[in-house]
């Protein structure tokens, strides 16, 4: 088994002319991915890597069954195709999209959830269940089936610390990359449940950055709900205050959201908490070996 | 993110409807002196530095004026000033009034709800920072149906007003709720909000722009007032740039991996002052671009640390040898990289051809780098 | 509902950036004449009834002209039409444009989906009840966010536009999207809507704007077009009040229970003509107010049929007593009374004072008066 | 048992200073309802019927545990009146305010909506149930505990109909008047699954207008999903098209929404069709005679 996809994850790619659309429908086959319809208004009738591509993604759930997106659309439309997704019957949305002003992705976000659809990024790598299904743009050859699963806000930290496990030996369930934004459709406590209910993961690692409390929150829910060993990691624990680190998410700001309190509230709920990315493969392979963390 | 001057962020509070004081901008003593003769300013009258940092009271960028004279020798004081790093090139004066209480509102993101959230002190006129939390309410404003009635009477309540001061602060609300909603804003913060008579008057102004709404304001596009020049230009290429502290030039791609280099630099007494993120490019013309910046920022040493994803790592070996070729020997510096991730092997083997040897190992790397640089190990 | 009459809907559609043929209106043939000899209507025209309504052309209320003297000519032989009962005293003259397609488009609610509604058909031009339902597509547009670019590149899909009058389908469709939200509409309507050259305009417009937001729209409470005089005077002194076509009074309280009297009296052979509904009142004075209303519409016999909830029954007896004491002699009119619920006994009491006798029985008091205007049984 | 409300109910009563609001509040309590706060901003501390009036509905759930709300306030805030009580916890709100325009109530039904909040009218009776409790405006003196079950889209009409069950000699469960606006935050579809789920109810009385297709969905409904039995009735069977009958939702317009095709599509469903208020009593005793519908 695996997280949000699965055998029967059937993927539209919204945007799929584009280049990065066009690259990783074919990154996302080459993964196993039914990759089963394409959406660019006014291309309907051409295919892209073997897919057709529809006008609409109603259009799309109407001919081929999909039932997951991948956006790639500019930021100046993202929102659109969101509500379009959504308004078509999509019920997992991946943004991998880039800079959508967070006063959009707050209509997207409350429109996806008063439909009971769930939106992972934007400006995100998305899920991956090596053997089973990717809808996103993570890179294929760090992946390795098995039972570690990974929720990130990072994006090619991600794939350095998900290829440090590979190389360890050990496998992954599910990963799913949040996004680094402000206003993110899934953050940690959305997934950490996931996981949880997941009988083919043993072990969560956990990849956070600074800024905002959405780590914090995850310690909270970890302590409370949360039974599998979890392994973390807080990047950004040398960045200065005020600064913008790349992510319009990771930023410290009037002393909030910085790495000290995030490992503190990790430790005290119970997670093991690496200093670096490449403590973590020795970290999970011990904590698989302790087992349960209660 | 676009931070607006006092000035330019009171532009936007007129647009929208929030009271002001009469005021203007001058840019030198003897503009500020004609505002005050000509009437435009009217007398007693405060003149400003605008300057982004806070504190500017404390800190003497702040003066009151009675008189013409007055003015022109607060202004020229004010002008001279270099605060805390800004030179003060601007100033606002405005006509001083009689203010009854001073109190402070905002608007920003609560990014836990996903809601605008808008706070409210009855303790104004000083840093929020040093407000005790309890004396601060926060409110989420769920975007639809956007600020409600009920939720402004609460703001009433909490700032201690009734009456006249009530009924002003349900229409200021409205037109802060409008300018954070209509320019997308990171922030709009009134402090002081001052209660003059049976009125509000926004005594400060700030207001932050989110960058990545620029496509709908394109009027946010020519202020630059809180960028190094280098990272004016960067902005122009759209190359993630940061300058700090330091004497180690990091180029990774994507912020959590720059900010893991960061840390893992910082463990072994690097001190990392320039940081850019390649992000997800496949354009070796565009690495070449980041590496001659980078070069422009005199480092001591450079790490390069690419994990390859969206980026290949050929991709990245060219227009690294590419940019080293173009950079002269007088302005040459110290080179570690690491390059993982998809095509590596071609990666290591155009990096190889050109004389440069990639390491594994992040912690050897990093250790390599401060090495380079002068530091310990 | 007020509806609003073509000329006042499209300064609605004008005001919000609807795309509309050049014209003006005129209430004489020599206004008209003089509109297009100073060319502020170009020639050739079109020259409207502006009656509410439909089927104008087939009913000769629309006309065209290509000269001054036509369009006297024909202006004088509309504004002298009855037109289904209404009487033309005002043309709207437009330009004549050279019309490629005849589309459709409305907003309305959709109330089992509790949202708004845009309807769109290729088939413009004819009344929307005669097109066939399969080629009528309704898309409901969540109030938020709104209406959304997919739905608008949707609805041109369904009407067979692309480049130019697609393009113009979007900006259109923000317009009428903003006017029906921003004027509390419940219906905008544009049929046709004309495709010319590479843009749309509107050659109709069908707007009726709710009566509950009045208090935000003051503007349309002067626009008394579709109703009776006697209902205006009902309107102004807030009492529901319907003339139909019969010669019993009903008076009752409450929506369903008015509609239900009416449903009993047709059943018995009577022919309901006008019913006023007292809705929920405490005060004696508003129900006396609602008879003497009923008194002017002259009916041959009133049926009073009343259960007291909010409005009590000794309310009702009171300001029943009170009316028929001012009634004068001749103006008098059989009533057959109904009191039943809150204060019954005490409304039936007062009512006998007066010599009326409250009929317990639905079914009995409908059949007397049936009797009563002289009818079966 | 009952529908809505159980001896758990307790009532803040929004618009308490004003005419309509004192005087339900004294009928409520009468019912032997727990009325426990009334709202009117800037009133706060004074008492109504006994009753203790805040300035926020916030401080009438913090200080009294009210959970069911009774809206009188005028129309132009009303709006503004429902979203304060939803935002402050309440779940259940009847709203009595007649004339309050639709957009505004598009609003309202979509954002209680997205906090699981149940709207009753507006422009409506309201919930009693006989024995328990009442929020809302009709007459105490019609009602009798018993087993029917009403839902209605009317006012006045609905009284009659159930003082004539009462006068049968029957009596009822819970009756719910939906309110005739043309936007309702319940409809027939909305309440017939609470009914079906009341051990208590063993019959529901459906009264409905012309206008909409409320009842021709209630048809859809009752056939597919509800076994109980069900006698119905449609007012307007004589109202001529295109003129508003006094409720904004009972207007005939554009052929749709008649009585005819009412009342045929009921009693497709298998319900019992009343031809005028004064049969349901003796109908609804021939059903209960009867028994389940299916």
């Amino acid at each position: 088994m695996s997280v949000l996809v699965d055998a029967g994850t059937k993927v539209v790619v919204q945007g799929i002319t584009g280049h990065q659309g066009t690259v990783h429908t074919r990154q996302m086959k080459l993964f196993g991915t039914a990759v089963v319809a394409g959406v660019t208004p006014g291309k309907a009738g051409s295919t892209v890597e073997g897919t057709p591509v529809f006008d609409s993604v109603r259009d799309a759930v109407e001919r081929t069954g999909a039932n997951a997106s991948c956006i790639f659309v500019p930021a100046p439309y993202a929102q659109d195709a969101l509500l379009e997704s959504v308004d078509a019957g999509i019920r997992l949305a991946v943004i991998v999209t880039e800079h959508i002003p967070f006063h959009d992705m707050l209509v997207m976000y409350h429109y996806a959830r008063s439909r009971g659809a769930r939106i992972i990024g934007p400006n995100c790598p998305g899920i991956a269940a090596p053997g089973t299904a990717k809808v996103g743009i993570t890179p294929n050859v760090v992946f390795r089936p098995g039972r570690v699963g990974v929720i990130s806000r990072s994006g090619t930290l991600t794939y350095e610390i998900v290829n440090g496990i590979k190389e360890h030996g050990l496998g992954q369930s599910t990963c799913i990359g949040l996004g680094g934004d402000p206003v993110v459709g899934t953050s940690f406590v959305d997934a950490l449940p996931l996981f949880e209910a997941d009988p083919d993961t043993d072990l969560v690692v956990l990849v956070g950055e600074i800024g905002g409390t959405a780590e914090e929150d995850a310690a909270d829910y970890i302590r409370q709900h949360f039974s599998k060993p979890v392994v973390a990691y807080i990047a950004g624990r040398s960045a200065p205050p005020g600064k913008r680190m790349g992510h319009a998410g990771a930023i410290i700001s009037r002393g909030r959201g910085t790495a000290a309190t995030k490992v503190a509230a990790l430790e005290a709920a119970g997670a093991t908490v690496a200093r670096f990315p490449y403590e973590i493969p020795d970290l999970v392979a011990a904590a698989l070996r302790d087992g349960a963390r209660r | 993110m676009v931070k607006l001057a006092e000035w330019r962020g009171k532009d936007v509070f007129r647009t929208y409807g929030v009271p002001l004081p009469k005021g203007h901008v001058a840019r030198s003593a003897e503009e500020a002196e004609q505002l005050v003769r000509a009437g435009t300013v009217p007398l007693p009258c405060v003149i400003k530095a605008q300057v982004l940092a806070g504190g500017r009271g404390k800190g003497g960028a702040v003066q009151f004026a009675g008189t013409p004279a007055e003015v022109r020798a607060a202004a020229a004081a004010i002008l001279g000033l270099e605060f805390k790093g800004e030179r003060v090139k601007e100033l606002l004066l405005e006509e001083k009034l009689p203010i009854a209480r001073e109190l402070y509102l905002a608007l920003t993101l609560d990014r836990a709800a996903r809601m605008p959230m808008l706070i409210v002190s009855a303790q104004g006129g000083v840093e929020i920072e040093s407000v005790p939390d309890e004396q601060i309410v926060r409110l989420p404003i769920d975007p639809f149906p956007g600020l409600t009635g009920y939720q402004k009477r609460r703001a009433a309540k909490v700032l201690g007003l009734s009456g006249g001061p009530a009924k002003a602060l349900d229409r200021l609300l409205d037109a802060l709720w409008a300018a954070f909603d209509g320019e997308d804003a990171e922030l709009v913060e009134i402090n002081p909000l001052a209660v003059v008579g049976d009125g509000l008057v926004a005594l400060d102004a700030k207001v932050i722009i989110e960058d990545d709404a620029a496509f709908r304001h394109p009027q946010y596009a020519e202020i630059r007032d809180d960028r190094t020049p280098l990272e004016e230009i960067a902005r122009e290429k759209e190359i993630a740039f940061v300058q700090l502290d330091g004497n180690i030039g990091v180029i990774a791609n994507g912020a959590g991996l720059t900010m893991a280099t960061l840390d893992v630099l910082a463990e072994y007494g690097g001190r990392p002052g320039v940081f850019l993120d390649l992000g997800g490019t496949d354009d070796p013309a565009k690495v070449t671009e980041a590496f001659l910046l980078m070069a422009r920022a005199k480092p001591r040493a450079v790490f390069l640390n690419i994990f390859g994803g969206v980026t290949r790592c050929d991709t990245v070996a060219k227009g690294l040898v590419e940019a080293m070729r173009q950079v002269p020997a007088s302005e040459r510096f110290p080179l570690v990289a690491r390059i993982r991730g998809n095509n590596e092997a071609e990666g290591i083997e155009i990096l190889r051809a050109a004389g440069i040897t990639s390491i594994p190992q992040l912690r050897e790397s990093a250790q390599a780098a401060v090495a380079a640089a002068g530091g310990r190990p």
